[in-house]
């Protein structure tokens, strides 16, 4: 067990990849000399070289453009976005591509590509830099989307989606990378607990919260301040965005009654929504209460010194778990 | 601080040196529309070892895949395909660079290049099954090293780059090609494909038809310059070709792959050429284009010129005439058959293969569907006609 | 009165809007001489001339970019995107630029961008000339949608899209181009049903069917053939899908307890996800069973020999009312 | 139909005559490094009418917007701004071709054209508002006509080509002028942006600023030939201009716009320079280039130059000197006080602008925050710290 940052993890989770399979290849801008702008791939070019870990000219299409050539010849790219709001240039080619070559082909080319995403807010960055554009993917048939919230998690589930055969987006909650935790590094990815299922935090009897990336600490630490006023709160990490675990979080709500979900990005076709109309349907005779959904507002990302109106902080968590509990909370009365 | 308003007299100014325009290529050609061998003193080089036995069997391949042409086009007009996009004109410039190619380089296309993937040995059925509606890739790229031919616009250019990417790091000879038309090179994907290229001098073919339409947009909206200087401005070296001279587009081709073995990086190649036919099968030319456009193109077809030569050469004997023309018909009855014998798909074939791992959202959908197509009292493999209920 | 098509309605309006304002502009790919692909800007070029209806370079960010550009100046380009799986190329440019900069210029810069987005299957046609991508843009914020289901809204809605302050979507069922109806050219788009709201098509009181497209149609129909049944549906026309005129929804769950939602978009994330999601919190006491879903499967848009089962028919549609009426139907007995 | 395999015996292959890289262009240059003023056969014309007095208001402002990137970079250390991103050794760049503007002109640019910006009149307090966390734009893009700058690189290309093609439907006789890095050029959107400019022959000038570097990414890795030679392709004249001579930049600017303003379509300028400091504050070169490098450039710094001249000519007086001083601490401090006096946003501003119409989904959420912060026991206004509870 080692201590170390969220970022270290990542990078000590692709060195390990790129160790173990000669065919992975990382492919960003900045990545090489520099390590990155958050230094994720820190001195990974120097030990690996230059056709391991790629510097690439500055074009987001063309970088997953050619991570599709680079897999039809056999290759497992793992593509750096340098910020969540500059994935949008390189959207056709994921979408049109990385995402359906498989289901064109009849699975005879496969797409073995990851795409790291630092995302989220809470940075105090300038637009574009705080973004929260899952829910663009989720909805995107043919890609798998992840999200971790911990050291030990980054580590293995990046070595998880990376030898994950279909493509992965990586969403990193870039406002939680020094944050640090234990790391196992000699924890085989295999044998851990797949990337495709979500992790129950804490056990609790009153309300389910799921949530996922930055706001899995936030619902910790609401847990905890719940607890504190005799509320039980079942804190689920979501972990894999598509498709959700919703064996896990159906068996939760069966037992609270009551489901909270948060996130950062905005609220209107939100993962919140499917959450909520997923569970709706597994679960409608045991709700006692509508789910709640406590989000980010359908504003585009706000400037920073705003931003912490917009994200979903512990207090309007715990509103939100007023609300799921009938307890008097700042909607109280008002009606639909 | 202050704003400039002076206004220079600007009659006076000096003519501006500085600005050259890109210069004009010379146009390749080997053979002239009437048939005519005219030499060369660069690229016969590249064609010196084609022999008469050769060029008959270019002209068989062209003739074929014109003739695979007519009869995609006739299914279609019968209802047995949806759709076809014809390359009518385009032989010369598929059947010459196509036969250029090794075995182990590898094809992005557009879906206009047929004839291509004729020269990679596709097999016929395969042609036609994207335009029955019977699959979304007619063949599995890995069979004939040729990738399921793209339908957005210039997104292949970058699947190639990356592809030669990959070529060079694995230290192997092998070439990737881009083929795609004039419209293509206005979309930002294939001037970034151009950009990475450059930057790691990748063994990489761009193959530009210049069939001087896009749908109904002629090349000059595209760019007013010739398309062969737009690669110069990223460092890649371009050849201008005569895409109706067969032996021509090979001789570029072939220099093209041949530099990009030896580690010399991309070239761009425009195929000057011509879309004699529609866009595809559901366009109407005549509310676009002259018909006087046509005419002059069809001067310059490219398999009557070969076949003036080989006609000059005495090669163009009745014999191998009935030859090719027996096999043209023989190919086109084999895709037929193969076309109209087509099976269906099977009802449950559409959540087939979106992933190569288990997925809980769609296994799901998968059993409640299957669950859906059983309560119409029918086993799920067996109601192919029942979806749409 | 005039008797047209869907096609031709959206001709009329258009035409109706470049009269109306000088400072509307066509642009796409293939729109003057051949009128489009599908010929919804039929003769407008030669009446407005090339430089109200521009054929465009084959680039859709730049069609989308320099959309933009025309709009800091003044202008409201109307924008043809030639099918639904060709926008993405766009999609950088419409979420952080046709999206964001009224918000980001602090209400300086208008963008009254309208996108015309022929959209949905049916038509037989190969990958990318099928999909249905109207969540992608629900789901970003600054941005409206709408999408409308007959020739007299075509006609109407274009032109409110047209003289909207903000960037609209505006997605064209395409396989109802042919589909005729009785418009009515004297209508004044100001004084007639606003394009933010929601119509309900048939009063019902049994099970709320809500759609929106080209679905509207085959929901039509569905409450014919229930109504042979002896069950009663209120099929409403969303018409605006971001926003949601909730409020004529929930009216309607109110009274009758339930709701089925249908797209021709993937089910995870899609819009029905957000319609569910917000009536649940709405109307949750009113509800007597979940809401349901019957949609597109999880899949990219399959080729056409199968679209048929991808797409939702009336068969689907009315195993789906059976369900939220708790009738018997192709899940029962099915737990979760 | 057949695969070719031959390999052609390459060592024998001729010379490519026909593969004619682009040629490189001359460096304008109107000034030495050393400041001695160099006659240019066709671009003296261009500034002929630049008086003394306006070279030495040409090195104010330099200073001044040294001053400002000095302070700014000062603000950020001292907590008073999240971030900057310094123009440093770029002001003659920016002066130069800032200054060559009419006020009816309309420049979009990315974020590091604060010295053009400058030149457009913009309030002090107005250049740190994004920096600070006030806002996402400093300014109103009309009272300055330029655009907010841009953060996706390359993207503002389009609105500029876009803006150009109104100018031109409105038959007026402005330019609209983008500003973008070396980076940019990679991006598929700039290219686009000269595809439509050039098919549409509108009035824009592209300004790229070849600073060397993309963060940490030298401009090679963009290009291996000269940005210059990009435009050529898309049949864009272009020039290379030595970045840091403000008279050369003032010359070809001018030129430029003079050729856009008569209908002669766009031009492309390639601005050689160097990226002096880091590329934000938050950045730190010394991971990715040598200080040696930092060394060269050093000595060809704009405003050094320009000094020089100045000394030549008996104009650098210690008067004058002190008033250019004065005058780069009084806009410092103005700005400075801009920037910490500036009033924090309101809580409910979060929603504002998002429409400019009524919208149900947005309303609500905003009543229900005015609520949820109201629950607090604070009037909404009043609540701007609680937010994050
Ligand atoms: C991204 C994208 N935009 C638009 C289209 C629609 N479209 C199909 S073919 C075509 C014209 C292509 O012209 P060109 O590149 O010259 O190839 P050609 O058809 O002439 O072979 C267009 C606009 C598309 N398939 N993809
Ligand atoms: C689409 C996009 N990708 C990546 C970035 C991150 N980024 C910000 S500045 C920059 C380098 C830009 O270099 P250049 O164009 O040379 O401009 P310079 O910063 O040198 O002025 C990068 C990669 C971005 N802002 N937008
Ligand atoms: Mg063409
Ligand atoms: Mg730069």
């Amino acid at each position: 067990m080692t201590r170390m940052t969220f970022a270290r993890a990542i990078n000590a989770g692709l060195r390990k990849s790129l160790e173990n399979d000669p065919k992975v290849i990382l492919m960003g801008e900045d990545i090489g000399a520099l390590g990155g702008v958050f230094r994720i791939t820190d001195g990974l070019q120097k030990d690996f070289g230059t056709h391991r870990v790629v510097d690439t000219p500055l074009a987001e299409s063309a970088i997953l453009g050619t991570a599709v050539g680079l897999a039809y010849r056999g290759y497992r790219p793992v593509v750096e976005i340098q910020f969540d709001g500059f994935i949008y240039p390189a959207f056709d080619q994921i979408v049109s591509q990385v995402a359906k070559l498989h289901y064109r082909t009849q699975g005879a080319v496969r797409m073995p590509i990851t795409i790291r995403v630092p995302f989220g807010g809470g940075i105090g960055s300038p637009e574009h830099h705080s973004e929260s554009p899952e829910a663009y993917f989720t909805h995107t048939s043919g890609l798998r989307v992840v999200s971790v919230s911990n050291p030990q998690d980054a580590y293995t589930v990046i070595q998880q989606a990376i030898s994950c055969d279909d493509p992965v987006l990586y969403f990193e909650p870039k406002r939680r990378y020094h944050d640090k935790g234990e790391v196992d590094e000699g924890v085989d990815p295999a044998a851990a607990l797949p990337m495709g299922q979500a992790r129950v935090l804490t056990q609790g009897t009153d309300v389910t919260l799921v949530a996922y990336g930055p706001l899995v600490k936030t619902a910790l630490d609401a847990a905890a301040a719940a607890a504190d006023e005799g509320i039980s709160l079942e804190v689920i990490d979501l972990r894999s965005l598509a498709p959700v675990d919703y064996d896990t979080v159906v068996a939760s709500v069966r037992r609270t009654g009551r489901l909270v979900v948060t996130h950062e990005a905005g609220q209107s076709g939100g993962l919140g929504a499917e959450v909520a109309a997923s569970i709706t349907e597994r679960c409608f005779n045991h709700l006692e209460a509508a789910p709640v959904r406590i989000t980010g507002f359908d504003i585009p990302y706000p400037y920073s010194k705003l931003e912490m109106h917009h994200l979903p902080g512990l207090d309007r968590i715990l509103d939100g778990v007023d609300r799921a509990l009938g307890r008097p909370n700042s909607l109280s009365g008002l009606e639909g | 601080m202050s704003t400039d308003e002076t206004g220079q007299g600007a009659a006076a100014a000096p003519e501006m040196a500085e600005t050259s325009p890109a210069v004009a290529h010379r146009l390749i050609q080997l053979i002239t529309p009437a048939g005519e061998r005219v030499s060369h003193p660069e690229f016969d080089f590249w064609v010196k070892d084609v022999s008469d036995e050769q060029l008959c069997s270019l002209f068989e391949d062209m003739t074929v895949i014109r003739r695979i042409d007519v009869e995609a086009t006739a299914l279609q007009r019968q209802g047995e395909l949806a759709l076809w996009p014809p390359l009518l004109g385009q032989e010369a410039a598929q059947i010459g660079s196509g036969r250029s190619l090794r075995q182990d380089d590898f094809v992005f296309s557009s879906y206009r290049e047929n004839g291509v993937a004729y020269c990679r040995g596709v097999d016929l059925t395969d042609l036609v099954r994207v335009w029955r509606g019977n699959a979304s890739s007619g063949w599995n790229p890995y069979a004939i090293n040729m990738a399921t031919p793209q339908i957005i616009i210039g997104a292949q250019t970058l699947h190639a780059t990356g592809y030669a990417m990959g070529i060079q790091y694995d230290g192997a000879d092998a070439v990737s090609v881009a083929y795609f038309g004039d419209g293509a090179t206005s979309e930002g994907d294939v001037n970034e494909a151009m950009v990475f290229a450059a930057s790691f001098q990748v063994p990489v073919v761009f193959f530009c038809t210049n069939n001087h339409w896009a749908i109904s947009e002629p090349v000059r909206l595209q760019s007013h310059i010739q398309l062969a200087d737009r690669a110069a401005g990223f460092g890649i070296p371009s050849l201008r070709v005569d895409g109706n001279d067969v032996l021509a587009v090979m001789a570029v081709t072939r220099l093209a792959l041949d530099r990009a073995r030896r580690g010399g990086g991309p070239t761009f190649i425009e195929a000057v050429s011509y879309r004699m036919g529609p866009h595809t099968t559901a366009d109407d030319p005549t509310r676009y284009r002259d018909a006087n456009e046509l005419e002059d193109w069809a001067a310059k077809d490219p398999i009557s010129r070969v076949a003036a030569l080989l006609e000059r050469k005495g090669l163009l004997t009745a014999d191998f005439q009935q030859h090719v023309r027996d096999q043209a018909d023989a190919v086109a009855h084999r895709m037929r058959k193969g076309c109209t014998t087509m099976p269906d798909p099977e009802p449950m074939d559409v959540f087939r293969h979106v992933y190569s791992t288990p997925n809980s959202w769609l296994d799901r959908q998968q059993e409640h569907y299957a669950r859906y197509l059983a309560s119409f009292g029918e086993p799920a493999g067996a109601a192919t006609q029942e979806g749409a209920r």
